[in-house]
């Protein structure tokens, strides 16, 4: 796969420069770091949200900066945990006294460095809480391993961590949502082919033409199973009976993310889309909204992902409260 | 025996940085196989910026420069090799503060920054992890001189070739459970370039 | 290059039903038809607002379909263009009696199809007046050939004229509105892989790996030439200066759009949006707003184009008017 | 001497259809070289619904079954064919209209259907398009008897023949200038393939 760039060490400095210009109108890059913010960045009285991770997921995290949203993202290289002294710069940045919640996927690399940015902070006296984000049903739960990873149900926690932080409720009030869409949002993903780390300039796996990998996380890292490959209708339901075996979504109303992983055509994204809806019709789950697109993209990889999460009245309106992100508006 | 000076903690990197870079690609393609493929980019990049750093500063101590190494590991490295290397090389600091790094304050160091790894990683023996590797390091330390450096990295390999038929429980490579196993563990790889560099190090008179 | 779908003759059909199944809030299909229209369509008093074309450019059409941008956007196969038929639907599914604008892009197909349905239209006594976008300056312009294609620039066209619409501005305001816009925006693209037309089963072309294809318009066509790989610095700059060489640009303000052909990471898209603001602040053009994402694809192509379009007071209020769509919100 | 019947005009569709479905792809091909990619699939889509549409239907005259296979194609196809062939017959069935289809009457419906080309692409001659060989069709009837069948097919297959060095001025083919040259129109190709059908046809006895 051939690769726009310039210098492949340059690519996130540059990429970065490129989002902060691009939408200078509200966003901005904290001089010498990583981080981008909102530009009025500091609301007073406002709990802050922080969230990051490697790049290589655009437009996640920074297309999640913004009214409503986040306040930074903070953007580590290519499938690449951010490092915490630049984590701490953003929750620095976004403090205004109301405390921080950062938003972690579950990834080694992320907790590890976003807890010493925690501490770090901590002893500046700014209140930081955290929660981790662990929506994938491919990977086994268990408190003895790494457990879940975290993918796209990410950007809902985003949304409405976000929105209840708009509204001037409190840091406890905040994690608790986050934690509430955490405990109700699961997700799982499939790649018809592998992705491209820039820097590594060789595909992460290979897959042959008639072959598909169940259950692909969003770094290129192998998936459960490599299947032969099925149809639209066949590979959904696999995909969404894991899912919905997974917590009790009987009678429930629910918001629904078809994702691309970054170069399967919307078009596809939709045959997918029709297939869940008349999955959930059947099963009497009533679908709120449904999103399709790419919101929690691999690099260039083919494949999807789908999230479901169960709502209550709350998280409802949270969800549909207004937001001015480049990649989620309302 | 003096087994580390500021000259020979900074050759120590040096030498480091070169066996990173020229494995850069078989770190990539081991975390290719069970990771995300970045583990050789990681170490290069985290090496390359380390001497950056460290070559051309003056320091009074082995622990001062290691100290410097932790920070720009930490700073640059990010994932979950980083504040993990950073945290081992940072304990090391922490042991050798004030002391010449003889045989007794080296092994002790050692056996700070398995501490450190485990406690940063939460990492038992045997998940397949880079803690194997300096966990093992560690045991031997216990039992023998340092004098054999050939017989240290004879462990280091055997340990690696241990965690290849290891199901991971920690790090990235455990999303794929039972399908981890086949594959040597990358950040084990990396760990061993450390300890090699280390023996070509005390290997060499100054 | 795989694909996700069922039946490869169904796949436009349950996309259309994908798309208007996740966003029944705002769409609907027209029954027995590939049209899909607002779901309040036929908005008494307003001019309606109809586009369309061949599918595999997705989110066009249908994604800008809603409040202050199209009132609906008829779906042809895949880089087919819709019959005339199916077009003449819409146009009276959308007229209130004050008329429609049909948007099209300069293509035979596009052309010929749609003014059949003008005609049929006109005899069943809707006022129809169409304009004809032809932005992309890789092709020579010319009144002895077909002309140029449109490409990209299409999606200004929707919104500027879609927002003056919803304004209940008469027909002819609307349409030489649409017609400003046409003269001000030019567009230009690059491809680094080719496409694979679902029916087809194999790319449209082969790129080598030090490959790509200069001026590639958004159906597969090859491009204007193939030349050696370059850096994105360069290959912007190349793009960017035959579209400031087409009109005069000196001085003015603008609105871009970088927009990704299909499986381009947003990554890279911004390195390229990056260049854009460089070369355009060096030859004091002032950027507006930026637009970067996936607006006008070409199935899973990899490459992108770059829009500059020229504006003046009335372009930017409407550019910044609010719209309601899957793919452009304000 | 007859040369359409409802039954021959029926057959001559089904004819067609078979060339289509067999050449599909050879047609896509060519579309992929100077198009996008999709002639053959519009044409295998387009006649598959005519005798979708045709077979099982009653009709009273020629004129009948090329107006509904007119309506068809321009209904089915899209693009730049559909129009164009759907005008064409069109145009053959509006001269067809209360007449039996005797050699005049097919030469003149040709002549007709050519018109409608050119008005529907506003095309002319040498522009690399499928109006060339309908074209040159029309000039050959004008001259030669309908009899000869075979020499008619070798008109078109030198049209053909002769887009491949023509820089195309129309259509998507237009877009590529001078690097249109080199391949030959996919649309003439699959006029020939209308015409071998009608070939077929009349030179078999019902
Ligand atoms: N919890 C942990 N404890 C100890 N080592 C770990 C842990 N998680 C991961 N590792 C080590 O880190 C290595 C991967 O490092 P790297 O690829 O740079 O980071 P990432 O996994 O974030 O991409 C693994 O091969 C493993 O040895
Ligand atoms: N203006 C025109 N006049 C006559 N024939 C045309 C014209 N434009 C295109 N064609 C014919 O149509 C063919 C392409 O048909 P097709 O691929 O089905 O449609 P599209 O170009 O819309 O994809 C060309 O090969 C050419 O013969
Ligand atoms: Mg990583
Ligand atoms: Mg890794
Ligand atoms: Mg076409
Ligand atoms: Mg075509």
């Amino acid at each position: 796969m051939k690769k726009i760039y310039n210098d492949v060490n340059q690519m996130v400095d540059e990429m970065i420069d490129g989002i902060t210009t691009a939408h200078s109108a509200f966003l901005k890059r904290l001089p010498n770091t990583t981080v981008i913010t909102r530009s009025d960045v500091r609301v007073q009285g406002k709990v802050g949200i922080v969230s990051g991770g490697g790049s290589g997921h655009e437009p996640a995290h920074a297309g999640y900066v913004g009214e409503g949203m986040l306040d930074a993202a903070v953007v580590g290289e290519v499938f690449t945990s951010p490092t915490p002294d630049q984590v701490l710069e953003a929750l620095k940045a976004v403090d205004s006294g109301a405390g921080v919640l950062l938003i972690l996927k579950n990834y080694t690399g992320d907790v590890m460095n976003f807890e010493m940015a925690k501490e770090m902070a901590e002893m500046e006296g700014i209140k930081v809480e955290q929660v981790v984000v662990n929506d994938d049903v491919a990977v086994q739960d268990s408190t003895f391993t790494t457990g879940r990873r975290g993918i796209a149900g990410t950007v809902f926690v985003h949304k409405i961590a976000g929105a209840l932080a708009e509204t001037g409720a409190s840091l406890e009030e905040v994690k608790s949502i986050a934690e509430k869409t955490i405990n109700n949002v699961r997700s799982m993903g499939v790649a018809l082919s592998s992705c491209t780390v820039p820097a590594a300039g060789k595909p992460s796996f290979v897959l042959e033409d008639n072959e598909m990998e169940i259950g692909i996380g969003i770094h290129g890292e192998p998936g459960i199973k490599r299947v032969p490959i099925e149809n639209a209708d066949q590979i959904t339901t696999t995909l969404l009976e894991k899912i919905l075996a997974d917590i009790d979504y009987s009678n429930s109303n629910v918001a629904v993310m078809i994702n691309g992983l970054g170069s399967t055509p919307e078009m596809e994204l939709y045959l997918v889309s029709r297939k869940v809806s008349q999955l959930l019709e059947e099963k009497e789950i009533t679908i709120y909204r449904t999103w399709v697109g790419e919101y929690m993209t691999s690099l260039d990889m083919a494949g999807f992902s789908i999230t479901v999460l169960k709502l209550d009245d709350q998280l409802k309106e949270m969800l549909n409260k207004p937001s001015k992100t480049i990649a989620f508006s309302n | 025996m003096i087994i580390l000076t500021v000259e020979k903690t900074k050759k120590w990197m040096r030498e480091i940085q070169k066996l990173m870079e020229e494995n850069k690609e078989q770190l990539t393609t081991l975390d290719q196989a069970i990771g995300d493929g970045d583990h050789g980019i990681n170490m290069e990049r985290g090496f390359r910026e380390v001497m950056l750093k460290i070559e051309d500063t003056d320091y009074d101590t082995v622990a001062d420069v290691l100290k410097s190494v932790a920070m720009t590991l930490t700073a640059k490295v990010g994932g979950a090799s980083g504040p993990l290397y950073g945290t081992a090389f940072l304990k090391m600091s922490m042991e050798m503060q004030g002391k010449e790094v003889d045989e007794t304050v080296f092994k002790a160091a050692v056996k700070e920054a398995v501490e450190g790894i485990k406690m940063r990683g939460k990492a038992e023996m045997g998940e397949k992890t880079l803690y194997d590797v300096w966990n093992q390091v560690a045991n031997f330390l216990e039992e023998e001189p340092v004098e054999d450096w050939g017989a240290l990295l004879e462990v280091c390999q055997a340990t690696i070739e241990d965690t290849r038929e290891m199901q991971a429980t920690k790090g990235r490579a455990s999303y794929l459970s039972e399908r981890s196993k086949g594959h040597v563990d990358p950040g084990s790889m990396s760990s061993f370039y450390i300890f090699q560099a280390l023996m070509t190090v005390v290997e060499t008179e100054d």
